[in-house]
């Protein structure tokens, strides 16, 4: 029952820092010098064009009955209209949040499969050829751009091989119907991994190299510990020991880590779908910037804390259900 | 963002460029009509080849009821979807589509009456009536769209029997005709769900029915079999896919990815001439880009200052760098196809502006009393590379000659803010191009008339008698006296350096070989299929 | 006196680091006769938990077993060729001069054909022939999986019980060390026993594999006093129960007179003494360990104040020369800092008493000792100038 | 029966100051050349310098850093050098034409020499445009300016960017996470509750945001700020949970028994020692700010044409990338390097003065 309470408890925790977010977002959105309805209705409006547009999307009324008209909506799933698309925010996000989902989830996936293996070898094997190589590739991994990164895989898989597309993505579970060229559910399924391969790799490039890292010094860390060398000499063997003794320890600091770097990889995405034009949440949340659209902004930005504030949720409870030491008692956030 | 030329300013100074108008002959430049023979398969999604056209917007469209789009994107399929009562050739002569004739003129231009073609029919079946028409022009009025400011001269609209609409204006306006080319559409369908209706299921009396679509993913629309009118396409379905990164949709081109690529950035022109497989089909559209100057406050309220500037910098060179071969160079406020059309003193008016002599700037911006010793020009320039470029280009002509230049790129929506105030401290000059019609109204009203100084006229240049040639120009009905008065304002404006014209750009393409009989068009973009073209595909 | 069931002959493990070379187990001998507790007793930095897990190959990297023999029963755990040195594997750079020179870095030495494989090592020494317990046990057992777990994977690896068999067995094991309520606490994590349980669990967990030897690295230092006690009883009550013979690791007197049978006493890389415990503390010969028999308190006498020992343990990286216990020992004379004594047998009745003082003549007629000249070593430590935290 | 030694109870630890009684204190553990290390490693830069010589690979980041911050200093320097002349007249000589020549080729490369061609490749390669020349050595950008000089330029911004960043986030944290750190209970609350709201909006979407709202899109000094501010929770959780440690060691106790009054004690005790985590962290942080910012200007937001920005050179260098490959991949290697070298320096600072942390 452990984990089922300290995951309410987590959830309850949650909810002030929620508030505080959509505080934020509400006191940033206002205060956004230009006019949205300047915006609308180009240069020329009659004043009664402007004064309906204002009284439409409620600009008119003062700033603490319009946060409480927006806590109200929010509370109702309502994130009011988006003025550039003239449709509600919430279809919106609901049309774009599927792409950035598929994105992040596959880059993350990427990093994750690539590093673990990668950081454990490395310090297995440390200060061999192969450490010094991932240390290397990690460093370089950590410190380049992640958009150039993305320009690169263009420039020679896209351009110069011709191999890859480079734009936009499809969703795996789309109807053949939609994806051109595409008949059976395979064929869609193909062409989903197809657009996924580049942005995933650059996208995906950041975070496997900054696990990797985690990886390998955790791994470093807890193979000198006692109870390491303790199953040493009790004969156990050396590949037991990497797999069993010291692996889970090493996982709890990187589970926090993977946890913490959501919000760098939500960063990222917003480059990657720039680079790829792939219309997800990044793009859309630019688009809401580039046209002063308050709404829309507030919803993106809201969504993208709501996804940020879940990840960091189900890596604490991952961590909590892997170090039995934290399941029970509360454990300081 | 990356450039897209004019197309895609959503919020262009509302003139967007959907208006159609009669006027000389275009300068269709490369691209003949009926393309070569193809030369064999090259990748590409051949499979249901026959009629399958995959065309890449730089943008994706948002909405599709003409009524309240204001975007080119959106325009472009809307344009494939409905008809207007009039349409405009490639060499921009006045052709009936739903009209049955040319329209008759009363009251010296106040009146306008439009005989309609009794069969024309909406993709549901119903008739396209009188009625439907007068609702076309007057909703944008009612409903306080965003483009409703292109209808603003209509009084009353109202159907005279079934088939023969009568349009009342509020004053005398020749160049009326221009704007009789406003898509109708269906006024029951559209009254049921106006929502729907923009965003669903368009319904027009076009020869394409919409099919479905994903924003910022695709747009595809397919054949209306029985299309009242001929010719019936020969395409089956046309996919528009928004590629927003020039090179990128230039490369999609390549790859086969789309047949047909729009905006193509001045440097992937070369590249696309040395493909194998595709051309460019361009022709010069109806557009007018400039850098315009404060008149109203600082520096640049002095003609001399203006002057200098002029001297301090070269727009030739800057427009054969940046703009070449997308755009060509104009000397005057108006793009060059009007220029031609109505016989302008061009070659006069280029002499006006001067060549580039740093020197000569220095002298006159030290001599000038409103020139600070540490002035630093305020540049704004929009979101858009080729105005950019001209903006950095006049900046380091300032600092060649001693002063300092700050260049400022906005998003629209702060730049529409901005451009427009008259206040020094938001600008000294600023970049901005503009479209319309083949009618030098189009422009000189809305960029120079003294009554739209801070709605699109950012440069609140006084000179009365500039004002009283346009306001009067644009009254009037007989041409040769138009002609007369624009032909004094532009003079004098060009004189005093109001604006220093800089280029217009071509509607341009690629295209690739497959692709038979693809037409780009001056005002209209381009055509899918007319009484001159029908495309098809290999 | 059987033949022993544990020998060590001059074994060498010196750690390479960036600083230099540190000998901080530098040719130390003793022996454990079955059934018997040998205590290594010293100052800590002494060496004697690096001399303990050389003993199971547990030296880990910068550190390497460079010299001498362990022998248990008749299975050579550590024995290398006199002279030849080898290509070191890792790639150390070879150099051709013998090991024996301080300071200089020695290759690899080649080890002897019957030196046991790493692999048997692992299959019939550790853990199975020879257990280890370690000092502090919070960090012991591993955190993650629960205490009953981790025993009956040991039990499983080192004796031929599986599945409910070892699962008994670990049970039965957590009994014999007094861990009230066994059966529902082989299902807890370590985070959820006491200091002193979990260093039964340990105990628990070496006897469990039936070793023939222990070895107990300071398992009660990191306890308090009445735990420790507790510990120590149940560990001599399991020893004449089980018959199995300890090297006790401490530098606690206190500990080795209660417990063990022989004691060693360390320091600085090298064994000074080496006495049965009742000896060692009626018939001190080295100073040293007569020092560290003067600074804990006696029971039966009133002294108002103990004198610790002048100085502090010098660096194990640069020994000082000739006895390394010269710059601290009351009785030093000049030519101790010129001749490091190895241990001799001082008293040969019995199993002998061995030291390494040059004052016992009959060990050391060539260093006549006391014709040198004495050197004063009792200037007090000077205050310690630096000392953290000082504000 | 364990021997207790003449100073305090065991528990509290041997008094180092007594030499190394036998008794088992809380050091008795570790050698005395690790304690002395410790102490040093708090303090004793001289041991902190010693550390990094000996670690190649922060040697190594040492090095790019201080090339790159070498670069920008002298790319700052010159522009600043070039007006200082000018207004003693050393260019009155020249005419109108040469004064904007000289200047151009001495300072920020904004005005283009006339004539360069566009998109040159590097020296030794050919494109549609021309040949390389030793002029333009990595090429010449769409406006004909050599690249190179670009990229020196670039530096100035990148640096700023990165140190002002960097700067705000720790003083920012530093006060906030000592003062909340210190002072707990409700003060502690409220500013805890804001850091984790701030730190829960994911990085860029913040700061995209703030820039939107703040109208600074082209404003780099606001985006510097913007970008130092987001980091302010991290720095903040970094020194509480450093203050907490801290707080509990016996010698703050002994200074606030001995009346020290709360500020004495964090300036004195709590900042100096919790400065090594920020110290390290601070170092990494002036890395990714770069990288933050050169997103930001791809994206748009940023510097203002025509001052050269890496981040700026890369989204221009995307429509000519069929063109001139190389107009993308030099401003890409540029910031890698740079991030690299703050990266390298960084963990080698944190393994220097953590000693622990030896791996």
């Amino acid at each position: 029952m452990g984990i089922a309470r300290y995951t309410l408890w987590r959830l309850v925790q949650a909810v002030p820092v929620l508030l505080g977010v959509v505080t934020i977002t509400f006191l940033l959105a206002n205060a956004i010098p230009g006019d949205p309805v300047q915006t609308m209705l180009g240069p020329s409006p009659s004043q009664a064009e402007v004064a309906s547009i204002r009284a439409k999307y409620g600009l008119d009324q003062p700033l603490w009955q319009r946060y409480v008209n927006y806590l109200l909506d929010i509370a109702r799933g309502d994130l009011g209209r988006s003025i550039y698309y003239e449709t509600p925010v919430t279809t919106k996000i609901a049309e774009r949040f599927p792409k950035t989902m598929l994105l992040m989830l596959s880059s993350y996936l990427f990093a994750i499969v690539v590093a673990v293996p990668l950081g454990v070898i490395s310090a297995k094997r440390r200060n061999e050829p192969t450490d010094h190589a991932a240390r290397v590739v990690s460093l370089i991994g950590v410190s380049t751009p992640s958009f150039w990164i993305g320009l690169m895989l263009i420039l020679i898989f896209v351009f110069k091989l011709g191999l890859f597309p480079s734009t936009n993505l499809v969703l795996p579970w789309a109807d053949p119907a939609d994806v051109t060229g595409a008949s059976t559910r395979i064929d869609v399924l193909g062409t989903a991994l197809h657009h996924l391969a580049l942005p995933v790799v650059a996208l995906g490039t950041l975070q496997m190299a900054a696990i990797t890292r985690i990886e390998r010094s955790e791994m470093l860390d807890v193979l000198s510990q006692d109870y390491v060398t303790l199953a040493r000499a009790y004969g156990v063997r050396e590949r037991t020991i990497l797999r069993k003794h010291a692996f889970r320890n090493a996982q709890l600091p990187v589970i926090t880590i993977i946890g913490l770097q959501l919000a760098s990889a939500i960063g990222g995405a917003i480059l990657i779908e720039a680079v790829f034009s792939i219309n997800g949440m990044g793009t859309l949340i630019l688009t809401a910037i580039y046209n002063l659209d308050y709404p829309l902004i507030m919803g993106t930005t809201l969504v993208f804390s709501l996804f940020f504030l879940v990840g960091v949720i189900l890596t604490d409870i991952t961590y909590a259900y892997v170090d039995p030491r934290v399941s029970y008692g509360s454990k300081e956030v | 963002m990356s450039d897209t030329g004019p197309s895609n300013e959503r919020t262009v100074p509302r003139r967007a460029l959907l208006q159609t108008v009669g006027g000389v002959s275009a300068l269709t430049l490369a691209g003949c009509l009926g393309g070569d023979g193809g030369d064999g398969g090259d990748g590409g999604d051949g499979g249901d080849g026959g009629g399958r056209l995959t065309l890449s917007q730089a943008k994706s469209p948002i909405e599709f009821d003409p009524i309240v789009l204001n975007d080119v994107p959106s325009a472009e399929v809307a344009d494939q979807i409905f008809e207007a009562p009039y349409r405009f050739s490639q060499d921009l002569e006045l052709v009936p589509v739903l009209a049955s004739g040319d329209p008759e003129i009363e009251r010296s231009g106040q009146r306008w009456i439009v005989p309609l073609n009794g069969d024309a029919t909406f993709q549901n079946g119903d008739p396209v009536t009188a009625s439907d028409v007068a609702y076309s022009y007057t909703a944008p009025l009612e409903e306080e769209t965003e483009n409703a400011g292109e209808v603003n001269m209509i009084e009353t609209v109202e159907p005279v029997d079934e088939t023969t609409v009568q349009f009342d204006l509020a004053f005398e306006f020749g160049a009326f005709k221009w704007y009789l080319s406003r898509s109708v559409v269906p006024e029951s369908v559209r009254e049921e769900d106006k929502d729907a209706f923009n965003k669903e299921e368009p319904v027009g009396s076009g020869p394409f029915t919409f099919e479905d679509w994903s924003e910022g993913e695709f747009v595809e629309i397919s054949r209306w079999e029985d299309y009242w009118g001929e010719p019936v396409p020969n395409l089956e379905t046309v996919e528009f896919t928004p590629v927003e990164e020039g090179t990128t949709r230039i490369t999609t081109l390549e790859s086969g990815e789309n047949d047909v690529v729009k905006d193509i950035p001045p440097q992937s022109w070369e590249t696309i001439e040395n493909m194998s497989n595709a051309s460019v089909e361009a022709v010069e559209g109806v557009s007018y880009f400039y850098l315009a100057f404060n008149c109203n406050e600082g520096p640049t309220a002095d003609p001399q200052v203006r002057e200098a500037v002029d001297y301090a910098f070269s727009m030739d060179d800057a427009v054969e760098q940046f703009v070449e071969p997308t755009g060509v160079r104009q000397y005057a406020p108006v793009p060059g196809v009007l220029s031609e059309g109505w016989d302008f003193p061009v070659d006069e008016w280029a002499d006006i502006a001067h060549d580039k002599d740093v020197d000569r700037a220095k002298e006159l911006l030290d001599d000038a009393g409103a020139v600070p010793d540490d002035w630093t020009a305020d540049i704004i320039v929009p979101p858009d590379e080729k105005r950019e470029n001209i903006g950095i280009s006049v900046g380091n002509g300032i600092e060649a000659a001693g002063y300092s230049a700050n260049v400022t790129r906005l998003d629209w929506p702060q730049f529409l803010e901005q451009y427009a105030t008259g206040s020094a401290d938001d600008y000294n000059m600023f970049t901005l191009g503009w479209a319309g019609s083949p009618d030098p109204d189009t422009f000189l009203y809305f960029l120079f008339a003294q009554e739209q100084e801070g709605v699109t006229n950012g440069t609140y240049y006084r000179n009365d008698q500039v004002d009283g040639n346009i306001m009067q120009a644009r009254q009037a009905t007989d041409r040769e006296e138009r002609r007369s008065r624009y032909i004094d304002a532009i003079t004098t404006i060009l004189e005093d350096r109001a604006h220093i014209p800089s280029y217009g750009l071509k509607n341009s393409f690629g295209v690739r070989d497959r692709v038979q009989d693809f037409v780009a068009h001056p005002t209209d973009q381009f055509w899918l299929v007319s009484g001159e073209n029908n495309v098809s595909v290999q | 006196m059987h033949d022993p069931l544990l020998t060590v002959e001059d074994l060498q493990t010196h750690f390479f680091t960036e600083d230099g070379v540190v000998r901080a187990v530098d040719g130390i001998s003793f022996d454990v006769a079955p059934g018997e507790i040998v205590g290594l007793v010293g100052e800590s930095g002494a060496g004697k938990s690096v001399a303990v897990r050389s003993i199971l190959r547990l030296v880990e990297d910068p550190g390497r077993i460079v010299g001498g023999e362990v022998r248990f029963r008749d299975q050579t755990l550590v024995g290398f060729e006199d002279d030849a040195t080898a290509a070191d594997t890792a790639g150390d750079d070879r150099s051709d001069d013998p090991g024996d020179e301080p300071g200089s870095q020695p290759g690899r030495p080649v080890p002897r054909p019957e030196m046991l494989s790493e692999s048997a090592m692992r299959q019939r020494i550790r853990g199975n022939e020879i257990a280890i317990i370690f000092q502090d046990p919070m960090e012991s057992l591993n955190p993650v999986y629960t205490v009953g777990g981790q025993l009956r994977e040991f039990i499983e690896l080192n004796r031929d019980l599986s599945g409910r068999a070892a699962r008994e067995a670990a049970v039965e094991m957590l009994r014999e060390v007094n861990i009230p309520d066994a059966e529902r606490r082989y299902e807890d994590h370590p985070h959820e026993f006491s200091g002193g349980m979990r260093q039964r669990v340990l105990i628990a967990m070496a006897l469990a594999c039936e070793p023939s030897l222990i070895i107990a690295d300071e398992p009660t230092t990191a306890l308090d006093v009445t735990v420790e006690g507790a510990i120590l009883d149940l560990v001599r009550d399991l020893q004449e129960r089980y018959g199995t013979s300890f090297v006790w690791v401490t530098h606690d007197m206190g500990v080795v007179a209660e417990i063990c049978d022989r004691v060693n006493v360390m320091y600085l890389g090298e064994i000074v003494e080496q006495a049965g415990v009742d000896e060692l503390f009626h018939d001190t010969k080295h100073p040293y360990t007569q020092a560290l028999l003067n600074s804990i308190p006696r029971p039966d006498e009133t002294v108002e104040q103990l004198d610790p020992i002048a100085g502090v343990m010098p660096e194990a990286i640069d020994p000082p020369a000739g006895c390394r216990f010269h710059t601290r020992c009351p009785d030093a004379r000049e030519v101790c800092t010129r001749r490091n004594p190895p241990c001799r047998t001082v008293v040969a009745d019995g199993r002998p008493h061995r030291a390494a003082c040059l004052k016992h003549e009959s060990a050391f007629p060539e260093a006549d000792y006391w014709a040198s000249r004495p050197i004063g070593n009792l200037e007090r430590p000077a205050p310690d100038a630096r000392g953290d935290g000082d504000e | 029966m364990t021997v207790a030694g003449h100073t305090s109870d065991p528990e509290s630890g041997a008094d180092a100051g007594r030499g190394d009684v036998l008794a088992p204190g809380r050091d008795e553990g570790r050698t005395e050349r690790e304690r002395r290390e410790d102490v040093e490693a708090r303090y004793g830069w001289r041991y902190t310098l010693g550390q990094l010589r000996r670690d190649p690979t922060a040697a190594a980041g040492l090095v790019v850093v201080g090339l790159v911050t070498l670069v920008a200093a002298v790319a700052w320097v010159d522009a600043v050098l070039f007006d200082f002349l000018a207004e003693f007249g050393v260019f009155a000589g020249l005419g109108v034409e040469q004064y904007a020549l000289a200047k151009a080729v001495w300072t920020s490369p904004v005005a283009e020499p006339a004539g360069t061609p566009r998109l040159l490749p590097p020296v030794g390669l050919e494109n549609q445009f021309g040949e390389g020349t030793l002029a333009h050595p990595l090429g010449t950008d769409h406006r004909g300016r050599d690249i190179l000089l670009r990229l020196v330029y670039g530096s100035r911004v990148a640096i700023q960017v990165g140190f002002v960043a960097a700067v705000v986030g720790m003083l920012g944290g530093t006060v906030v996470g000592a003062v909340s750190g210190y002072y707990g209970g409700r003060v502690d609350d409220v500013l805890m509750r804001f850091v984790e709201t701030l730190y829960s909006i994911p990085f860029l979407v913040l700061v995209l945001s703030l820039v939107a709202v703040l109208g600074a899109r082209e404003n780099l000094t606001i985006i510097m700020f913007v970008v130092g501010v987001v980091y302010v929770p991290e720095f903040a959780r970094l020194i509480r949970s450093r203050v907490f440690s801290v707080r509990e060691e016996v010698y703050v106790e002994a200074a606030r028994a001995a009346g020290v009054s709360t500020p004495a004690i964090i300036r004195r005790h709590v900042i100096p020692n919790s400065i090594t985590p920020v110290l390290v962290q601070g170092t990494l942080r002036v890395g990714t700010a770069i990288l933050t910012v050169a997103g930001l200007s791809f994206l748009g937001f940023g510097v203002n044409p025509p001052t050269p920005s890496w981040g700026r050179m890369l989204s221009i260098s995307r429509d000519y990338m069929i063109q001139n490959v190389w107009f993308s991949i030099w401003p890409g290697l540029a910031i890698l390097i740079t991030v690299v070298g703050f990266n390298l320096f960084g963990d080698g600072l944190r393994d220097a003065l953590d000693p622990r942390l030896k791996n």
